[in-house]
């Protein structure tokens, strides 16, 4: 940015630098590049979409080009957007390059308007904000908040680890336990159907139904009961599907089954 | 009329309007406000004082009282509430065992009853135990069993799935993984079990040993 | 709710209690008091959000009113009646025009990064402008944004929210003209090549942001 570098020229007339100083003195007072386009821009007083950007443009260039004069320095920020300021003027006054595949100056107009334009409605929300009801200014609250006094309190924790571990603590003390609980006295009716497919076929007489228990069920009350019903609802399957008979003399006296006769 | 101009200047706001100013101000102030200082600071021709026998009687019976401190009145919050002007400081204490093993059976076996609790544990729970975890809401009351006598179940809470870090229960680990995790190594000898469940808190007496068939 | 009796182990205060307590501790706090604490504080099984219903309507148009604040309620005087608490005013330190406009883009454009403040003013923010906001408690940092090199975020808090009488975020003034005009959409300047993927992004964390509180 060497180029851009204040130069020495002199300045004519005491009058015309006291005029240009007037709009550029406050350069402080400008919160940045886009905060003096803004306020270049209300000279223009249109709609910020349908502002003339070039015109802008001209105007900030000349802004600059005063300060040069006046050997303002002016911070960086300034000289990087006069730069960039007049690259859009070349853009927007020039025809489009064919080969140039960068943003059209259109686009980058548009960009800028749209900047000032949210630069603008910020300024008006943050006025709105403060304008708002204050705490401390407009509203209070508590003059004298009461000290909340503080009491003990027990908090228990624990964590998934002893959790799992008190699990496996428990779950160990009979390996053979299974998972699922009370499962080993219950037969379900699938597992005795499919102990009773197997033997059906060797039942070509009037069996017992008790003799198709599984082993090892007869002796437990619990056990034998649920073996029992379920070897029961198993025969009552079967028989449905036309595999075996079921016979009872009267009540209570034994259940016997036998395979259906083939020829019915 | 026969008033000073000067008064008349300033008409006093309506009694209904004193009522809420004074209300503004003692609620606001940090010291009490006495009856003059208030009528200092009201607009012209207000009356403090009959403002503040509206204000107190409105606030009787309330959480917050007007009370009468030398010749200054102040809002002070009601005598009975002061227990809610405190704040726990929390003590982390670690669970008893018994509650550790309690709640893990409600988390693996849920819906469980107390019955089925007692017979995986092979202790009696107590009824701290269970009171505790219900405190703590990890555990809850679920619905009753439909088997003779109804007895309530308990399940595990949402507050035990967030404080275990556990989407639901059904993530908690089976036995497989358990044991691939190297946690069952550590068995006790068969017979023992029992022995070592008393966390020294009395809690879990061998004597009312559910009764296993 | 159909609940099991044994779920109702303790008592709820009637409501009208219930009242009294939330007025009690609302009062007492200078602080806004989020619903959560104000459960934590009462009574097993009491209901703060329903005694705040009560209770705000039993201060409409009271010197003293119920206020949301986010999540949190306070009881804070009535705004028409500042003019008579020029004792309790406290001078606000006058903010710098930088300061106001970077806590306006900051609650408007939240969560939103340094850059993109400096790219909405076009000047670089002095690290004091912002420092000044966190210590004012009115800004704090939020979540880093998913873009390269994951750049913090600001927020604003609910003590900017207190300060400046707002429910929540959502109740900025002018904020729905505002992104109905498209001004709160992040559009970085053409021919950068992300603006398609920053659109998106803005756009969703700012609801995000907005549905949060």
């Amino acid at each position: 940015m060497s180029e851009e570098q204040v130069d020495t020229s002199n300045v004519t007339s005491v009058e015309a630098r006291l005029a240009a100083e007037a709009l550029i003195v406050d350069v402080d007072g400008f919160e940045g590049p886009l905060d003096l386009l803004l306020t270049l821009s209300r000279t223009q007083k249109v709609d910020l979409r349908r502002i003339s950007v070039l015109q802008l443009a001209e105007q900030y260039l000349v802004f600059v080009e005063k300060a040069k004069q006046l050997r303002i320095e002016l911070a960086a920020d300034y000289l990087v957007m006069a730069a960039w300021l007049a690259f859009l003027k070349s853009r927007l006054l020039l025809p489009p390059d064919p080969e140039d595949e960068g943003p059209s100056g259109e686009e980058l107009a548009a960009h800028l308007a749209f900047q000032l334009e949210r630069l603008e409605a910020m300024r008006d929300v943050a006025a709105r904000l403060m304008g708002r009801d204050q705490k401390g200014r407009d509203f209070f609250a508590r003059g004298v908040p009461e000290d909340v006094t503080r009491v003990r309190k027990v908090k228990y924790t624990a964590t998934l680890l002893d959790l799992m571990q008190g699990y496996a603590r428990i779950r160990t003390r009979d390996d053979f336990r299974p998972y699922v609980m009370d499962r080993d006295h219950v037969l379900t009716m699938e597992q005795a159907l499919d102990r009773m497919r197997g033997l059906i076929g060797y039942a070509g007489d009037w069996a017992d139904l008790v003799t198709f228990l599984p082993e090892g069920w007869e002796a437990d009350p619990q056990r034998r009961r649920s073996a029992t019903a379920a070897t029961f609802a198993a025969s009552l399957e079967l028989a449905k599907e036309g595999k075996i008979e079921i016979r009872q003399g009267e009540t209570f006296s034994p259940i016997t089954i036998r395979r259906k006769p083939t020829d019915g | 009329m026969a008033e000073d101009p000067e008064q008349s200047l300033f008409e006093a706001p309506p009694m209904g309007e004193q009522e809420r100013m004074v209300e503004a101000i003692l609620f606001a102030s940090a010291e009490p406000v006495s009856v003059a200082e208030l009528n200092a600071r009201m607009p012209h021709g207000a009356d403090a004082a009959e403002a503040l026998v509206h204000l107190r009687k409105r606030y009787e019976g309330r959480g917050v009282h007007l009370v009468k401190v030398g010749d200054a009145w102040a809002m002070r919050t009601a005598p009975d509430l002061g227990f809610l002007m405190q704040k726990e400081t929390v003590e982390v204490r670690k669970l008893s065992r018994a509650a550790i093993e309690t709640l893990a059976i409600v988390a693996y076996h849920q819906p469980v009853t107390r019955a089925e609790i007692e017979e995986i544990r092979g202790v009696s729970v107590s009824r701290g135990t269970i009171d505790l975890l219900l405190e703590l809401e990890w555990i809850r009351f679920g619905r009753r069993k439909m088997t003779p006598g109804r007895p309530v179940t308990f399940v595990v809470t949402q507050g035990f799935l967030d404080h275990f870090g556990l989407e639901s229960a059904r993530d908690l680990p089976g036995l497989k993984e358990l044991r691939a995790a190297g946690l069952l190594e550590n068995r006790p000898p068969p017979g023992t079990g029992l022995q070592d469940d008393e966390d020294g808190e009395g809690e879990d007496s061998q004597s009312e040993m559910f009764d296993e068939d």
